[in-house]
């Protein structure tokens, strides 16, 4: 509510100032959202402006941020990519660094990606479109017997298997079901899945502590998850994907991805 | 016909009695087709518009099909479309009917490939479920389950474990090319262990929810036209 | 009919192709009539005399067919007779449809239609978010999603993609069939790995002197690559 129409009054609708309300309800990832903001660009995907994108991101977030909203981690890092793709690509190519590939191949590469995702998405919809069986067409109720032979004799595929693992799991199971998950530290794995994964989209040296998972109860489960953190990152660091620092005792840990080249198969 | 079409629709006018159209003969066909029990004839009705006589329609419907690959023919208070008598046999000796396992027997198999080995009280614990009589049995006749060994807890219970011929059927190279159960839990399974120690109340809840197919008759490929 | 009817039937006799008869119409109606599921052409074959062309007979009750009540359809590598579209908005009175899938689980579900086999990390990679509880687990339940086996790298990690109930459900006669397949092929939006990676590491690196000991050779266009 940081807008005039605080006090425009409880009839008149309350103007939108922006194509998207801010919250994070709904939205499946940073991804999620940089496609979503894209098509207010109203624009053929292959001619997205990243730029304008990586704005209207940051803003998004900026006026999230003004709200108190909890951003997660995920959406933070993405901010801190955009953020700096939009000063490269802001840059005249003459000012830029010799020895660094161009911010227009990388974001071609995000565009890219939000193209796929939303071609997926349109798959889907296709998907969900067609004349599908038990929705809009049904086959024979009360079939007699089955036709095809089946190896070994027996009509059972392990698909079948697995459907009747998770059916009998989720019975036992029971209304458990739907509990949030019980409050489990943080392992190394863990940790070291989420790290690799966040480290894609990191340009720069950043604390570990940014990394942690949001919404850590204070605690026993933010210190494991530390320590599982740093743990993760030491392992990272042997195998020498990624860089530690600590500029001075007891000072935050700065972590960053090392650029190395792809192994050739 | 014992019915009297057109008696309720049209008692005063002297008009005839409206034709069974193409369309309710479709609908007809299809409703059939797609039922798994046989469909009353106020069923049909239900779903033909004002003024159509869903017996005069079935029995169209009956005419129309006489000498094809289906009848329609009359069960236990309503209609049904099965194969035409005389194909039947044909049918069923040329193809062997391949077995199918209850949804039971098939959870069964799930939880002792995964738990293995496992005890017939641990298997009920990790269902939920009592074990029915012979879902375990019907698994080692099928050649997928045998005893593993003993458990050494009191009254040491047989534990249970997959076979060969398990890995064969399903084109597994070893157990370790199951899907991880870890892969499983990823995709929201055991999110939560539960009690582990069977209670009574585990128990007597299969009472209110009784699984319907531990209860089905196993398919009988001789047994419909009843 | 992408098939060759007689070729193989018949490749030496100058006679003309038979005729279907009605007997073989009959048997085949028969035949799809009494499962549930996609019959192949083979199957119709081992059941038709000796010189009956099931590809014929199979097109011919598709014709016959046509603008009733239940119709013939090519799915999941097979035919199968199925209740005619239009009449859904009636029997949807009649039968219960199941439930809707999320947003969540739609996506992952072409993303594995279209990108199988396919691991949960790489389903993660496209969306670009944590695949969330149960989405996999539903598009199992449904039967939509199975193993297909393990990717040969770390972890071995197990690989998705769909089943035959999937083409089934969906009314596909194959994979071949997906909606806009070739269009998202041509477009290089199915390959596994973005062309370019979205990751900043190649951007940096400034704090350290470039490390040209890791740098690959083919980088190089004068190298002895060509």
């Amino acid at each position: 509510m940081t807008r005039e129409d605080a006090e425009a009054g409880s009839e008149s609708p309350p103007a939108c100032p922006a194509p998207l309300t801010v919250s994070f309800e709904g939205w499946e990832g940073p991804l999620d959202l940089l496609l979503e903001l894209a098509r207010a660009q109203k624009v053929d995907l292959a001619r997205l402006s990243v730029l304008l994108l990586a704005e209207q991101y940051l803003d998004w977030i900026a006026r999230a941020r003004a709200l108190d909203l909890e951003i997660a981690a995920d959406y933070l890092v993405m901010a801190a990519w955009l953020a700096y793709l939009k000063s490269r690509l802001l840059l005249p190519p003459a000012e830029r660094p010799a020895d660094e590939p161009s911010p227009e191949a990388a974001a071609e590469a995000l565009a890219w990606q939000l193209r796929r995702l939303e071609a997926m998405r349109e798959a889907g919809a296709a998907l969900m479109a067609r004349v599908r069986l038990g929705v809009d067409v049904w086959p024979r109720g009360a079939p007699e017997a089955r036709i095809e032979r089946v190896p070994g004799g027996w009509a059972v595929s392990l698909a079948d298997l697995i459907a009747g693992y998770v059916a009998a799991r989720r019975r036992a199971l029971g209304k458990r079901r739907y509990a949030p998950p019980p409050l489990d530290l943080m392992s190394v794995q863990d940790a070291l899945a989420r790290l690799v994964r966040l480290l894609r989209v990191v340009p720069d040296w950043a604390v570990l502590t940014r990394f942690l998972p949001p919404n850590l109860a204070p605690g026993l489960p933010t210190r494991a998850g530390l320590a599982s953190m740093l743990g993760a990152g030491l392992e990272l660091a042997k195998g020498r994907t990624v860089a530690l620092r600590q500029d001075e005792p007891f000072g935050p840990i700065w972590i960053k991805a090392r650029t190395e080249p792809e192994p050739e198969v | 016909m014992t019915d009297d079409p057109g008696a309720d629709s049209a008692p005063t006018l002297p008009l005839p009695e409206p034709p069974v159209r193409a369309e309710w003969l479709r609908l007809a066909e299809a409703l059939l087709f797609a039922s798994a029990e046989p469909v009353a004839e106020h069923a049909l009705a239900e779903l033909l518009p004002e003024g159509a006589n869903a017996a005069a329609v079935l029995s169209s419907l009956q005419r129309a099909l006489a000498g094809r690959g289906v009848e329609l023919v009359r069960v236990g208070g309503g209609w049904m479309l099965r194969t035409a008598e005389d194909l039947a046999p044909l049918l069923r000796k040329r193809f062997e009917v391949p077995r199918r396992l209850s949804r039971a027997a098939v959870e069964t198999l799930a939880i002792i490939a995964y738990h293995q080995p496992v005890t017939r009280a641990e298997i009920e614990d990790l269902r939920g479920v009592a074990l029915s009589q012979g879902t375990l049995e019907t698994l080692i006749e099928a050649g997928f389950v045998e005893p593993k060994g003993k458990r050494e807890i009191p009254g040491r219970p047989t534990t249970w474990g997959t076979t060969k011929a398990f890995l064969v059927h399903f084109g597994l190279a070893s157990l370790k090319d199951l899907p991880r159960l870890d892969e499983l839990k990823a995709a929201g399974l055991l999110t939560a262990t539960p009690p582990l120690p069977i209670s009574p109340m585990v128990l007597e809840d299969r009472h209110h929810d009784p699984l319907e197919e531990e209860r089905l008759p196993p398919v009988d490929p001789e047994g419909e036209g009843r």
